[in-house]
């Protein structure tokens, strides 16, 4: 049977904004008491509409933004309270893949700098080492070994997000956390890294924790999802069966409202209003102002629990004990 | 084992040969548009001037010649003499030299203070950019020029004061253009890529932060060069600057002011001179922000 | 008669690297009440069709070549004064992000008010703006219209937009993108949005799109764009059931929820001005031939209102076969099932 | 919190700011080496004279004691007397401030007037005739010193034509003299910010009129003009005012030059004058008048922009 390879508990991560002369600060809880696991081997998608607090989860596990607090756990290790050494060497085995790749790769370095940069500072490999290993990583992920004397931006947005795939490959690392690793691609190339996604998790023996809005892509590509509202996981399974048997009425929104060929909208669940303001989020069950199926008081007073059945959790008053 | 980054494998020999190809690249780009032509064949020909200055120059531009005096121009003094019967071709000549010094240095004094002051600012943030940029704030509570003029006003009129005075007054302006590249640069997601690669503040600093300030320091350092010409030669004219006899663009103008009416090829020639290299590092700093502009490079994707 | 009548428009872009042909002599027609989609990736020119309509080309784009015929009047022949009183009152556009769309520095009710009036709106304007605002679904209109741009979501900004839109009750209402940048529950609240007034008003529509999804829902008929061609077009139905492009074969192939077994298209959308020549599809193409190399296929007819840009259609072949069916069920390739 | 909070509270933050001027010009004159009542009167050295004016202007007072009372005579608006003329500075500064906050004014309403219609044109008619020549026009306005551009001026306007006098000011009292020589100088000093503000609005111009809601704005069939200068000119202004303080304030120091090649009795010939003749409680006064008039301009601006950009709420700031 697998292992646990990344243990999540009860991780929250406040923001405190404005602040100063003669008034509080607001503080904004991006995620709120999220918890979840990731086994060796398996993939798991972090899926949410924007503001929901997926990024800010992603970033929190690797502690690129500080938790406030809960636990993490990587292989068995608790990184929490890692110090910057010892971050620095698990930091090799959980590499990031980021939203956008114009953003997240230096317009002024080359490419061959950008994807060594992390055996620069992590391996004691010579510099003709190195160049060997950009060269077989550009092969890898479907670029010219040529390319790595070029710049970002003579690269289309596919192109980018491939580099930025090889930079996180370089290590070798067991748990790639990607963020919205294809959104802002057309649908070709999306379909392209969906394919190469695959092709390197079976050759690398990689982990995947990917977060991202898109419902379609998330149904492609994970075994286990997690769906989040408000900073909080309202509902969590093995992706086919939250996707044939939905608990949560936000995740039944959810997948009504994604377009499919073939599908009449007609049934579709249309939910008012948009997202409140996390800053200042609802009494009670986070949802409860956009909920199809609030059942009565209780869901403005009360923050439902997480109800549990075959694996599949739904945090709703709809599936309270009676 | 790691190994921990040396200065020399930041700053290797690649690099530096990657620098030289950098810069070359540059150039082409800005011999590409007709502003950078015209700036850099400008800068260029002025600083030929100045390095040959005493080869070029048709007489000592000191020597004083008391029967020539206010000469209009002719063939003689092709620009003319002014009121010590100098000849104004060769002040202007040696009159060069003094505005490239006079730029080079001051800008290389604001740029130094300036950038490091900036960059530490924008990129640790927190209370180190409190007190940093307080102090920029209050320096940039004054207008450049008078920043300047209180300087040299304390430290007493000459040609070193004067530089030391226009570079400081001009650092603020580089901190401030410094500290907000850095903070946007330290912003963005390579950094926070870099950083969950774990690496450390300074080689973050100087392969991630420090290119992204390159760029507009070079371009801005280029226009301020203008600038500072243009201030130094005004406090020359006021007296707070370059002292007589020393052959200054400045200087020249003031000695020429008090003859407008009788003489004025003395006032107009040296302002010329002014315009003209003030104009050629205008041109080529406006070509220098179009070319080191890695987004605005023209050129195919790869298909 | 048609209300829109689009032939062979060209638009060219002058650039550094050269000159840009963003859409490369584009035809179609569009019916009364109609809602036709156009979908292709980016690059494809979607968004410089629309603008192309509208007029709204400027330096360094230009309309080189052919004609927008609306309501038996040819667009471009008319003086930028007379188009600019079609516009907004007759043709009117809803634009991709609704935020950047609104002028930042004008209260929405400005901004509905002010389209009223240059299209001599008789009527009393703010009363006409409440209403609107009412028609689209924001609440407390009266309150809202005083709020400037940037106080809105981007659902509710997007819904205001609609509101400008359709102020002056448009025969031809253009959407380009219009639910992009919006979280799916708000999309299909859109959508609805859409809908319902399509529905009431009776308007034609180009919807312009990347997302097949939408299309298949919003659209009677698909235009599908490769680099500044409809490479094929027919009713919605049959461009889903039966694809003739290999493009449009491939982009549902690219589909995660319909297809089961993802099959890329290999390659990338080839970019700036140096476009294969020939059929701009054919280096990613698995049919090409050396005829797609030479030379660009007419449309042809493939079916009941079904056209196709590709020489496995048209009579190009000196084999003399059939002209349609050649593309053949790929063997091994699973039913795309919906 | 609402505009009137607002403007107060950036009032309060300027204050620490004009505090810092004023303790740098108290300790200006401490940095100048050697005693500043011997530099001042430098002709005499009669101890007993020297003594006596050190009394006079407090500086046998430990240095603690003396930023205090500085502080509180430029508190009380009592910035000492003139060690030249004996008169109260801030009466020597009051009689010349109108003239430089005339031509600081002048110059600024010659450079918007020009600047900003130049740039939009520039940039309506981008890469074409128009646009080049103005872009040429303002980059030899950057490029040229002022000082020398008011040489020029009065060699050709006052020497040759003799249409506008070279120097001086004119009365308070009589406005057409006090604009007939304002002229020139106007002029002179507003030919650079005019230069300055066109390629500003230009850039600010074409990056706004590449914008999707100016694409709608015509889609909407709102007429050209309307177009350009209401719904892009309004968003383009945003950057340009909040620069034009700046400029405005560079303009206040600039007049000191100008005011000394046209001979101007303003503030900033009264500064070089003290300058040149020790007169430092003069130069301190000049200076903090300067840059208090700088601090004006640029709040000023910040709460004109805040009002021209729905988009800043007060609290952001």
């Amino acid at each position: 049977m697998s292992s646990t390879l990344l243990e999540v508990e009860n991780l929250s991560k406040h923001f405190e904004s404005g602040g100063g002369f003669l008034r509080g600060s607001t503080k904004t809880h991006a995620v709120n008491d999220v918890s979840l696991d990731v086994q060796e081997g398996e993939v798991v998608g972090v899926v949410g509409e924007s503001g929901c607090g997926k990024s800010t989860l992603g970033k929190s596990i690797l502690r690129l933004h500080e938790p406030s607090s809960g636990r993490v756990t990587f292989d068995s290790k608790d990184i929490t309270n890692l110090d910057p050494k010892g971050l620095r060497d698990v930091r090799k085995d959980m590499q990031m893949i980021f939203q956008d790749s114009a953003l997240s790769l230096n317009p002024r370095l080359k490419v061959s700098r950008i994807i060594d940069e992390p055996l620069r500072e992590h391996s004691t490999m010579s510099r003709e080492e190195r160049r060997h290993k950009v060269s077989e990583l550009l092969e890898e992920i479907g670029l010219k070994p040529e390319h790595s004397e070029r710049y970002p931006h003579e690269f289309s947005g596919g192109q980018r997000q491939r580099i930025g795939i090889a930079r996180a490959l370089t290590l070798n690392p067991r748990l790639l956390i990607a963020d919205e690793p294809m959104s802002g691609v057309d649908v070709s190339v999306q379909a392209q890294l969906i394919k190469l996604f695959n092709e390197l998790q079976d050759e690398y023996n990689l982990t995947y924790l990917i977060i991202t809005h898109d419902m379609n892509v998330v149904r492609y590509m994970t075994d286990r999802v997690v769906v989040m509202y408000l900073g909080e996981i309202v509902e969590r399974g093995p992706t086919e069966e939250v996707f044939r048997d939905p608990k949560h009425p936000y995740t039944k929104a959810l997948l009504s409202a994604i377009p499919t060929p073939g599908k009449e909208s007609g049934d579709r669940i249309l939910l008012d209003g948009a997202v409140p303001d996390p800053e200042d989020p609802p009494q009670g069950c986070s949802f409860h102002t956009r909920c199809p199926e609030k059942i009565g008081d209780i869901c403005e007073q009360q923050d439902p629990a997480q109800f549990d059945v075959n694996g599949q959790h739904a945090k709703c008053h709809l599936y309270d004990e009676p | 084992m790691k190994t921990r980054n040396t200065f020399y494998d930041v700053v290797d020999k690649r690099f530096l040969l990657g620098l030289y190809r950098r810069i070359n690249s540059v150039v082409k780009d800005v011999m590409r548009t007709r502003k950078g032509r015209f700036g850099l064949v400008t800068i260029v020909l002025v600083t030929a001037i100045a390095i040959l200055a005493p080869v070029l120059a048709p007489y000592d531009p000191a020597s004083q010649n008391l029967t020539a005096r206010l000469t209009s121009p002719n063939t003689t003094y092709l620009l003319g003499t002014d009121s010590y019967g100098r000849d104004i071709l060769s002040r202007i000549i040696y009159g060069f030299r003094i505005s490239l010094l006079i730029g080079v240095v001051s800008v290389g004094v604001g740029v130094a203070i300036g950038t490091i002051m900036g960059t530490v600012s924008g990129y640790y943030g927190g209370w180190v950019d409190e007190i940093i940029g307080r102090l920029i704030d209050i320096m940039l509570a004054f207008p450049f020029l008078l920043l300047a003029l209180i300087i040299v006003a304390v430290l007493g009129p000459s040609i070193t004061n004067m530089m030391i005075a226009v570079g400081i007054s001009a650092a603020p302006q580089f901190a401030r253009l410094a500290r907000g590249d850095a903070l946007t640069a330290s912003e963005k997601e390579f950094v926070t890529a870099a950083d969950s690669i774990g690496r450390s503040h300074f080689s973050i600093i100087v392969e991630h932060i420090i290119p992204n300030i390159f760029t507009s320091v070079v371009v801005m350092a280029t226009l301020y060069m203008g600038r500072a010409i243009i201030i130094s030669a005004a406090l020359s004219f006021l007296g707070l600057g370059v002292q007589p006899p020393t052959p200054s663009l400045g200087l020249i103008l003031a000695d020429g002011r008090d003859f407008i009416a009788l003489a004025p090829w003395i006032t107009i020639a040296p302002g010329l001179a002014i315009v003209l290299v003030v104009l050629g590092f205008n041109l080529l700093g406006d070509a220098l922000n179009d070319a080191l502009d890695p987004e605005l490079q023209t050129g195919d994707k790869l298909q | 008669m048609s209300l829109l009548e689009i032939t062979d428009l060209e638009t060219t872009f002058d650039t550094q690297a050269g000159e840009i042909v963003a859409t490369d002599g584009i035809s179609f027609e569009l019916e009364e009440g109609e809602t036709l989609g156009i979908v292709g990736e980016s690059g494809s020119g979607k968004s410089v069709t629309a603008l192309s309509i509208m007029g709204l080309i400027r330096n360094p784009g230009q309309v080189k070549n052919g004609s927008v015929r609306f309501r038996d009047k040819d667009l471009h022949s008319l003086s930028d004064r007379e188009l600019r009183k079609l516009l907004g009152r007759d043709i009117s556009m809803v634009f991709q992000e609704a935020s950047s769309a609104l002028n930042p520095a004008y209260t929405i009710g400005h901004q509905i008010e002010e389209t009223l009036e240059v299209n001599d709106y008789k009527g009393d304007p703010r009363e006409r703006a409440v209403d609107l605002l009412e028609q689209v679904g924001i609440p407390s209109p009266e309150e809202n219209l005083d709020k400037y741009p940037h106080q809105y979501s981007g659902g509710m900004a997007q819904r205001a937009m609609i509101a400008i839109a359709i102020s002056r009750e448009p025969q031809l209402l253009i959407a380009d993108e219009p639910t992009t940048a919006l979280d799916v529950t708000i999309q299909a609240q859109i959508l609805e949005l859409f809908n319902d007034i399509q529905e009431e008003m009776n308007m034609s529509m180009i919807f312009i799109s990347h997302d097949m999804g939408i299309i298949w829902e919003v659209c009677d008929r698909v235009a599908v764009m490769y680099k500044g061609k409809i490479v094929e077009i027919a009713e919605t139905e049959q461009i889903f059931k039966d694809p003739k492009h290999p493009y449009t074969r491939g982009l549902l192939q690219c589909l995660p929820q319909v297809s089961e077994q993802l099959e890329p298209i290999k390659g990338t959308v080839p970019s700036g001005a140096t476009l294969p020549g020939g059929c701009t599809f054919h280096p990613r193409c698995e049919y090409a031939t050396d005829a797609c190399v030479e030379g660009f296929p007419e449309s042809a007819r493939v079916g009941e209102n079904h056209r196709a840009s590709c020489y496995l259609y048209t009579d190009h072949d000196e084999s003399g076969e059939a002209p349609s069916g050649k593309l053949p069920q790929n063997q091994n390739e699973k039913p795309i099932n919906y | 919190m609402g505009f009137r909070r607002y403007v107060l509270k950036r009032v309060l933050q300027a204050i620490p700011t004009i505090i810092a001027v004023v303790t740098i010009a108290f300790f200006m004159i401490r940095f100048i080496p050697g005693d500043p009542v011997e530099i001042m009167m430098g002709y005499t050295s009669d101890q007993q004279v020297i003594e006596s004016l050190q009394q006079r202007y407090g500086l046998d007072q430990p240095l603690w004691r003396q930023y205090l009372e500085f502080m509180y005579g430029y508190l009380t608006f009592d910035f000492g007397t003139s060690v030249r003329t004996g008169r109260a500075v801030e009466s020597m500064i009051m009689a010349r401030l109108p003239h430089t906050i005339l031509l600081a004014t002048g110059g600024m309403i010659i450079a918007l007037l020009i600047g900003i219609p130049a740039g939009i044109i520039a940039a309506v008619n981008r890469d074409e005739m128009t646009d080049d020549g103005v872009m040429v026009g303002a980059l030899l306005g950057v490029s040229t010193p002022d000082f020398w551009i008011g040489l020029i001026l009065i060699l050709v306007f006052a020497g040759s034509l003799g249409i506008f006098p070279a120097t001086g000011a004119g009365s308070l009292n009589d406005p057409v003299e006090l604009l007939h020589h304002l002229v020139l100088p106007a002029i002179t000093l507003g030919t650079f910010t005019a230069s300055l503000i066109a390629r500003l609005t230009r850039s600010s111009m074409i990056g706004v009129l590449e914008k999707d809601y100016v694409q709608a704005a015509r889609a909407r069939g709102i007429g050209e003009r309307t177009v350009i200068y209401k719904h892009a000119f309004r968003n383009a202004s945003v950057p340009v005012i909040t620069v034009v303080g700046l400029y405005f304030g560079n303009a206040i120091a600039g007049t000191i030059v100008i005011e000394e090649v046209f001979a101007r009795p303003g503030v900033g010939r009264l500064l070089l004058d003290s300058i040149f003749g020790r007169d430092y409680p003069v130069v301190q006064g000049t200076v903090v008048v300067i840059a208090v008039m700088y601090i004006t301009v640029n709040l000023i601006t910040d709460l004109v922009y805040t009002k021209a950009d729905p988009k800043i709420t007060y609290e952001d700031t």
